[in-house]
């Protein structure tokens, strides 16, 4: 018995183990610790993967008093994780390596924050969510200083770091209301009780738990108002990070998002979603509009980010079942794409000369036409232009939205898309119409073949789920059957 | 006998303080840092206080988390403020604005 | 013998493919090749409309009517293509083959050494095709179909010799008046299609008296409605205004006289400038219906019959004379049908196709002679070196102003009793401006006259020197042409009264007696002609033939003495009362409005405002919510917890269970 | 098992064009045109095959195909076409071969990523064509806009930036908000008792939804913004002028034959059937802005120096008679009372779009054929043309002529039938449609007259070489339709009969 339910813990064992291990080799093996350090991170995130699939479909099983659940969502979530950590590690394995301010600790952190995010998604308690969320943050600030000689990295992770705690502290500041108000941590229980005590809805006390553990989890995803560290972080961290930080922390958050809304606080649903339509609308609004005004690419497709955010908040807020299917598959997708942007980004970046500006991809369409054209597929997808993926997430985003009754939000949704649109154009456009014949802006790096077809599967991958949307969709309704 | 409601008016006023400390502080770092122990303070006063009123222990526990937690952070708020004074010679929250816009 | 169905095809068909073989192959044959071909075909589609005719005069085979096929079929009304073959096409179609026939002669020794030969056989076969299309059709849409065919040929051969900027300019103005008749035109078939269900002659006129009496009628303005038939009238005589250069839409005729000179003899003078008196006729069953719209038209009539022979007066170019001379017979032919007389502005038609285009053959050969000379003031005295020409040009003005027994004798002649014995109101007054334009005819005719062939020679010795009559196959049409202009009259009034077009062409004798009463008058064509030279238009005539000798010939200051002393009157002439500066001016005003429509609403509002101003303000904002992101992270801070008053506020304001 | 003949349409030359892209050498060209028009050629004749099987005398679906596609939301990968839908899919096929064939000449860059462009192109627009599921159809109608976005932007001319932009941006925000409508309609749907529920995506059932007149004022308003942007309509249309000019020749021609049509298509296949009511309500307001369209746009082009904006606003102002012809049936039924006229109409807008699509593909190609020669588009730049290019000048001629709706030309059938059936209407539609003679007249002409008239003043003019090869079969297949349909155009006509009747009948039900 016990070990049938400590199986679901493997993944967590398992990386935990192979962190540790990561550490040591790295630290102890001179010659080859670059190589070890990578291939061992990569079986960690490969074993995560292979065990976290083995427990999808399986019942959902509670472990460690209450504190960690393991259920569908929690082993998609984990399986996706591992996965694009996976990608991530790859894509930015060359660039690392190369760098001159290599650390193996890179990948530790990784691995530690990857660590973090799986017990969050499968957080159970606000205990266990509290150290998920710190657990995934604290690499982050750590790795957003590496890989970079200037003072804009430290800066960064200054500001992310202060930041973040201020909101971990709002956030905890939450926890502690809601659990002088119910006496419990457990976030079913807590459910319970308040569907049983519909009084206590009104309770003020009660209410401001609610707002500050929602600022919290805002600020994770950089939902605006608590989307300010978001560009600055983006634009600071190291193209490498930039990866990281671009992709992973969304699908966390995300378990996050389901642990706290679907699980604790569905029965204050009228109250929260109010929250998320502010939310979702303000970053629609200034996540479109601030990028217009970007020049630097890390920077706009940070503010794109945090428009995205905006259009998942509009799934969650819709309606409890079909709009947690609508994001979770909005949220895989625009992991899928930010992966594949940030990917070629750092794949074609050296480590002395970082892409940062659009400016930088002038030209790539006649360099590079097929990376190039993978790039473009993907931010046209990001704009939401089908037949690529990133359409069918906004449609069924939107689907569920206005079924729940919420045209109004739909209209401005998707004429702030519009405007969306004319900052991914502009990358396309620099890249494929300003050719100029003068000596090439910036020195890509040559991609390599196999780094070539990885791209390419990735962004293939995302007009193949544009064409077929029907298995990732069936896969996110899937993991919310039970429910 | 110290009512709940006055343990939860202080830590309400130091958290109060702290986030008003991260936003009015304009010269040093380490006022910052100093800023958010005093947010996990007050919220860890809240939990004791709750715990105790409660009758129920997991508060008192979250506490110890909540203390480890913010060592941990401390030392990494540290180390970063290490970096950041080596490369830009100053830790005053007002240089620090390279990136924005 | 064949039937009538396969000699009208015939006749239709041979031009074409003529035309589209030289205009496809032209340049790979030679020219000898292209105008055999062309003269061929045309002379075949000559003969072939004779025996038509002969046909239908003299074995008295009946009117044919049929469908060729079916253009298309919308909503409930189908279009067909077919032919009409009575004995008013048939006239027609003798009329533009033959004049056709003699025009390509003509034009094998005009246009020699021209480099554009071929193009130029593979034009006039294909418009006698096309004016063949639009005499023979038995349906408003298949007129329209010849009539627009025409008009593209027409302006494609103003515009020959593209090289000239006068020439490309003055088709471009011609197609654009007669598109401004078009729009007339398509909305009288628009009317016909909506108050008779049909595009069909047969099937309109049957119908006319029920739509008549229906009262059905076209809402313009609320309370104001037009009924359909005068509605229809006059939007299509609209159309005929355009094609057959009535004022105010005249404007383009004189100015296709850039074009070679044989089209000026067949396109502007004979066919089609007068495609718009035939329309009229073909459709007397409709007009008869509509006493406004045949008032109209005698106003139209009388005002460019009066206008345009004053303009002729003060004409110096020996074309331009002749084509305001034909705007004013177009006037005259005009006048027939608005008082009814509609085969006898048929009759004036057929004798003003021969003698019209007799005066441009001549003056095409004069031209010719003079090295492309065409001010009449650089000519003189040419009746010493071009005897046949200055014979041939005096038969055509003797015809022109009437002179008894000459053809155009026995038309106008006819047209002016039928203004006269016309009831209707109005009609006094058309009677009495007819009768000037008599006058004024046989000035301008004669002023050109005498001043090309009498008047002192003011040419070069060296052109005097090469000065000859032109080559044979330019005499020849000059010759049978002259011929038929002086016979023509003679020989077809008797017909013409003795009820040759009933059957094809439809009038109320009741309400419009005038054309009955000349038929019953009519005592034959020598004793009219005796009768002719005691009547008052021969007066006229021979007074301004004389005014025209004393002022030319006799006293030569004396035509510029009379323009100093009426200088108003000759800037006014000169002027041509003004048109043409009425219709820049409007072109004017419309580019200006199309430019400003341009560059002040397109450009300016809509692109600028609306566009780049949406994504400007857009932009605007943007770099504002760039300002907020200072990069302090006290305010980075500051603003989190704003927002996080916000949310509070927020769900403290909107949600239900806080009060 | 029946051919899937519209899917075929669809996809072979979308993975054809694909695959073109594999060869992307520059000494392949060669290779690369023939193995376009490989694909291009049984295209055109699947859908030759497609017209020929067709049945007129029936409105309903033809060639019908479903798949399951998004099940859990109904979506279907659902194809089908009527007498609408087919001719223009011929239309779609036949233009994309003939830029094809253009491209021989005119185009030397990057020649692989050209063709596939246009051939995939050639796919979706076929999938807009025939889609009968909303998603579907929005799916192809909005994936168009990015081989158009990259054909103007990489072959285009010198202000493309700002062009390409503009187009995309203008169209989007169109089109964006015919999604809200489609995802609103099939809620609709959803609640309607007695809607098929597994056929909510359906443009079919939306077609029998009923709905309030506010309901549908709203839904109309929504398609109107996508759909008035690609006609475009006044005052909608200042992408259209910009687009042309910065556009390759292809990606006029493309832009202009079939890009324009789909927003006519969308208003037949969409707003009249699916808010009757409401195009009533707004029949007179879209009237106006035909008519405006037809005189303003008109009077603008007058006045233009370059020829490609001339042709771009003439296509404006001709477009303007297509929509004219949809709006006016309302009144016609009201004033004659008899559906007939309204049919006519029906008919006359669809034989306009087609013919204009014909007609201005081909004067877009005559003034490409002009610019691979001298590079300018100017009117000023030219003349005498006529002079050293007299086969060309005879074909410009041609065109030139149906533009400006000469009898015997397809640019004649479409104006003829609108302007007699708007006069049912009102004689005031008709007048106001009838000044298209008169002004498409002055423009069209007067840039023949700068261009091809005149006595050569430049010497690069008399250098200029006459067309031949490619570029005279090119001309010739495009003058051959051109004057077939001018003198035959009953078949093109049955073609849209039976659906038109079936649409009147459809937009008189009131659906409130």
């Amino acid at each position: 018995m016990l070990s049938s339910k400590l199986s679901c813990v493997y993944p967590e064992i398992w990386l935990f183990c192979l962190s540790c291990l990561a550490l040591m080799t790295d630290l102890y093996l001179k010659r080859w610790a670059k190589w070890t350090t990578y291939f061992v991170s990569q079986a960690a995130l490969v074993g995560v993967m292979f065990f976290a699939f083995g427990l999808i479909g399986k019942k959902p099983s509670v472990l460690f008093y209450n504190a960690f659940i393991m259920d569908d969502i929690a082993a998609l979530l984990k399986f996706m994780i591992a996965g694009i950590g996976f990608f991530v590690c790859m894509y930015s394995r060359k660039f690392v390596f190369e760098s001159p301010h290599y650390r193996g600790e890179y990948f530790v952190l990784c691995l530690f924050s990857i660590l973090g995010m799986l017990v969050l998604v499968s957080a159970r308690s606000f205990l266990s969510l509290y150290l998920g969320i710190e657990l995934f943050a604290l690499p982050l600030y750590a790795l957003i200083t590496m890989l970079k000689d200037d003072s804009i990295g430290p800066e960064a992770a200054m500001k992310y770091f202060i930041m973040g705690a201020l909101a971990s502290g709002l956030m905890l500041y939450g926890i502690s209301l809601v659990y002088g108000i119910t006496g419990s941590f457990a976030m079913p229980e807590i459910a319970t009780i308040l569907f049983q005590n519909p009084a206590l809805h009104a309770n003020p006390a009660l209410l401001f738990g609610v707002v500050f553990i929602v600022a919290g989890f805002a600020f994770k995803f950089g939902a605006v108002p608590f989307h300010m560290w978001l560009p600055d972080v983006y634009e600071g961290s190291s193209i490498a990070v930039t990866l990281f930080l671009g992709t992973l922390p969304k699908l966390a958050a995300f378990g996050f998002a389901i642990r706290l809304f679907s699980d604790t606080f569905l029965a204050l649903a009228g109250y929260w979603q109010g929250l998320l339509m502010v939310m979702a609308v303000l970053s629609l609004l200034i996540g479109n509009v601030a990028a217009i005004a970007q020049t630097n690419l890390k920077r706009m497709l940070g503010y794109s980010t945090i428009a995205h955010m905006g259009f998942l908040f509009l799934g969650l807020l819709a309606a409890p079942q079909q709009g947690y299917v609508a994001a979770l598959n909005y949220i895989i997708v625009y992991t899928l794409m930010a992966l594949g942007v940030f990917g070629i980004l750092t794949a074609l970046s050296r480590s002395e000369y970082e892409i940062q500006n659009i400016h930088d991809l002038k030209g790539l369409g006649v360099r590079y036409p097929w990376i190039a054209f993978l790039l473009m597929m993907l931010l046209f997808s990001l704009a939401g232009i089908p037949p690529f993926a990133g359409f069918y997430a906004k449609l069924f985003v939107l689907d569920v939205l206005m079924k729940a009754g919420h045209m109004g939000l739909a209209i401005p949704a998707v004429l702030l898309t519009v405007v969306g649109v004319f900052y991914y154009l502009r990358v396309v456009r620099v890249m494929f119409f300003e050719v100029s014949d003068a000596q090439p802006v910036h020195a890509y790096r040559i991609i390599s073949k196999p780094g070539v077809a990885l791209l390419s599967l990735n962004s293939l991958a995302i007009l193949m789920l544009g064409i077929f949307p029907t298995p990732l969709f069936n896969v996110c309704s899937g993991v919310f059957a039970w429910r | 006998m110290i009512a709940l409601s006055d343990y939860l008016t202080f830590s309400a006023i130091l958290f109060g303080l702290g986030v008003a400390g991260i936003f009015m502080n304009r010269k040093n770092v380490i006022t910052l840092l100093m800023c958010l122990e005093l947010i996990l303070l007050s919220v860890s006063t809240n939990f004791i206080a709750f715990s105790h009123y409660l009758h129920d222990l997991e508060g008192q526990l979250f506490v110890f988390f909540i203390l480890t937690v913010a060592a941990a952070e401390a030392a990494i708020g540290l180390a970063i403020l290490v970096v950041l004074f080596r490369k830009k010679g100053t830790i005053n929250v007002d240089k620090m604005d390279m990136l924005k816009g | 013998m064949l039937d009538l169905k396969s000699l009208a095809l015939a006749t239709l068909l041979t031009p074409l493919a003529a035309a589209v073989f030289t205009g496809v192959l032209g340049r790979n044959l030679s020219k000898s090749w292209v105008h055999t071909l062309c003269i061929g075909a045309v002379g075949v589609a000559s003969i072939l409309s004779c025996s038509i005719l002969t046909s239908l005069v003299f074995f008295q085979t009946e009117a044919l009517n049929i469908h060729l096929y079916t253009w298309a079929v919308a909503g409930d009304i189908s279009f067909q293509a077919g032919l009409l073959i009575d004995k008013l096409t048939a006239a027609m179609m003798c009329i533009v083959t033959f004049i056709s026939f003699m025009v390509h002669i003509y034009t094998v020794g005009y246009m020699r050494d021209d480099a554009g030969y071929r193009r130029f056989f593979s034009y006039i076969t294909l418009f006698t095709f096309g004016m063949l299309v639009l005499v023979t059709s038995n349906n408003f849409l298949q007129l329209f179909f010849g009539w627009e065919m025409v008009g593209v040929i027409s302006y494609l051969l103003i515009g020959f010799w593209f090289h000239k900027e006068s020439a490309t300019v003055a088709n471009f103005k011609a197609f654009i008046i007669n598109r401004i008749g078009d729009f007339g035109f398509i909305l009288g078939i628009a009317a016909i299609a909506y108050g008779f269900g049909t595009l069909d002659y047969a099937r309109v006129f049957s119908q006319v008296e029920t739509v008549a009496v229906s009262g059905q009628a076209i809402m313009l303005f609320n309370p104001i409605a037009i009924p359909i038939i005068p509605f229809a009238c006059i939007c299509l005589f609209i159309g005929a205004m355009g094609k057959s250069a009535q004022v105010p839409l005249h404007v383009w005729l004189p100015d296709s006289m850039e074009g070679p000179t044989p089209i000026s003899a067949l396109i502007h003078a004979a066919t089609m400038v007068t495609a718009g008196v035939f329309m009229v006729a073909r459709l007397s069953a409709l007009f008869e219906h509509s006493a406004f719209a045949l008032h109209f038209i005698l106003l139209i009539g009388t005002l460019t019959c009066l206008l345009m022979g004053l303009v002729a007066l003060v004409q110096n170019d020996i074309k331009r004379i002749i084509a305001y001379s034909t705007l004013s017979q177009l006037g005259y032919m005009m006048i027939a049908m608005g008082v009814s007389a509609y085969p006898i502005g048929i009759f004036h038609l057929v004798t003003h196709a021969f003698f019209k285009a007799l005066l441009f053959l001549g003056a095409g050969s004069v031209i010719m002679a003079l090295h492309h000379e065409q001010n009449i003031w650089q000519m003189g005295d040419l009746k010493k070196y071009m005897p046949i020409t200055y014979i041939t040009m005096l038969i055509g003005s003797l015809a022109l102003i009437g002179f008894p027994p000459f053809a155009g004798f026995y038309s106008k002649d006819l047209i002016i009793e039928a203004v006269k014995v016309s009831t209707m109101p109005g009609a006094s007054i058309a009677y009495y401006i007819a009768l000037g334009s008599v006058l004024i005819t046989a000035l301008y005719t004669f002023r050109l006259f005498f001043v090309v062939f009498h008047s002192k020679a003011t040419m070069s010795v060296e052109t005097i020197s090469h000065l000859c009559e032109p080559s044979l196959n330019i005499r020849l049409p000059l010759i049978v042409l002259a011929l038929l202009s002086m016979s023509a009259g003679y020989l077809l009034v008797g017909p013409l009264l003795q009820g040759y077009f009933n059957g094809s062409i439809t009038i109320n004798d009741a309400l419009h007696p005038g054309f009955a009463m000349l038929q019953a008058h009519f005592q034959g064509a020598f004793a009219m002609a005796l009768q002719g030279f005691w009547q008052l238009p021969f007066y006229l005539s021979m007074a301004g033939v004389l005014i025209a000798w004393l002022c030319y010939v006799r006293y030569p200051q004396l035509s510029s003495h009379i323009q100093k002393t009426f200088p108003s009157l000759n800037k006014i002439l000169n002027h041509k009362f003004g048109f043409d500066t009425f219709y820049e001016k409007i072109a004017m005003q419309g580019m200006s409005l199309g430019r400003s429509f341009w560059q002040q609403w397109d450009n300016k509002l809509i692109d600028g405002m609306g566009v780049n101003g949406t994504a400007n303000a857009i932009d605007h904002i943007a770099n504002r919510l760039r300002q907020f992101q200072t990069g302090h992270l006290y305010h980075y801070a500051f603003f989190m917890i704003l927002g996080f008053l916000l949310l509070i506020s927020w769900m403290l304001l909107t949600q239900p269970g806080v009060k | 098992m029946t051919l899937p003949l519209l899917s075929l349409l669809i996809w072979l030359p979308i993975i054809g064009g694909s695959s073109l892209l594999l060869f992307k050498k520059e000494s392949l060209a060669g290779w690369v045109r023939g193995f376009a028009l490989l694909i291009a050629l049984p295209c055109l004749g699947l859908s030759a095959y497609m017209l020929h099987a067709f049945d007129p005398t029936r409105w309903q679906m033809q060639f019908q195909e479903t798949h399951t596609w998004i099940p859990n939301l109904n979506i279907y990968y659902a194809l089908g076409i009527d007498g609408f839908s087919a001719p223009l899919i011929a239309l779609s096929c036949f233009m994309t071969l003939l830029v094809i064939l253009a491209s021989y000449r005119s185009v030397k860059v990057r020649v692989a990523e050209y063709l596939a462009a246009f051939l995939i192109m050639q796919g979706l627009m076929c999938g807009v064509f025939s889609a009968l599921d909303a998603v579907l159809f929005y799916s192809f109608w909005e994936a168009m806009l990015i081989p158009m976005f990259l054909i103007i932007g990489i072959w285009g001319g010198a202000n493309r930036l700002y062009a390409t932009m503009k187009f995309f941006l203008y169209t989007f925000l169109g089109s964006v908000l015919l999604l809200v409508v489609i995802i609103y309609l099939q809620i609709l749907a959803r609640q309607t008792p007695g809607i098929d529920p597994s056929a909510t995506f359906n443009i079919l059932t939306y077609h029998q939804l009923s709905l309030s007149l506010i309901a549908q004022k709203w839904v109309f308003l929504g398609l109107l913004i996508a759909f008035a942007v690609k006609v475009p309509m006044w005052p909608v249309h200042t992408w259209l002028p910009d687009a042309h000019v910065e556009a390759p020749t292809g990606g006029s021609v493309i832009l202009a034959a079939i890009l324009l049509k789909m927003g006519g298509y969308g208003f037949i296949r969409f707003i009249l059937p699916i808010v009757p009511n409401a195009s009533q309500a707004f029949a007179s307001g879209m009237v106006s802005l035909s008519l405006i369209a037809i005189v303003y746009i008109a009077m603008i082009a007058i006045v233009q120096k370059d020829m490609k904006k001339l042709i771009a606003y003439s296509s404006i102002s001709h477009m303007g008679v297509v929509t004219l012809g949809f709006f006016t049936v309302f009144s016609i039924v009201q004033r004659s009372g008899s559906e007939s006229g309204a049919v006519m109409s029906l008919q006359g807008a669809m034989v306009q779009m087609i013919s204009h699509g014909l007609v201005s593909a081909a004067l877009f190609f005559s003034i490409g054929i002009l610019y691979d020669r001298l590079h300018t588009r100017l009117v000023n730049d030219y003349g005498g043309v006529a002079h050293v290019m007299p086969v060309f000048a005879t074909f410009f001629m041609l065109f030139v002529l149906a533009n400006i709706g000469m009898p015997g030309t397809a640019g004649f059938v479409g104006e003829f039938l609108i302007i007699v059936s708007a006069f049912k209407a009102n004689i005031w539609y008709a007048a106001g449609a009838a000044t298209i003679l008169i002004l498409g007249a002055s423009y069209t002409l007067w840039m023949y007259k700068q261009v091809i008239f005149g006595a050569v003043f430049q010497p690069r003019i008399s250098a200029l070489k006459d067309i031949q090869g490619t570029e005279i079969v090119l001309l010739l297949l495009l003058a051959i339709p051109i004057l077939t349909l001018g003198f035959w155009p009953a078949p093109l006509l049955e073609m849209f009969k039976a659906s038109s009747e079936h649409l009147v009948g459809q937009i008189l039900q009131s659906k409130i």
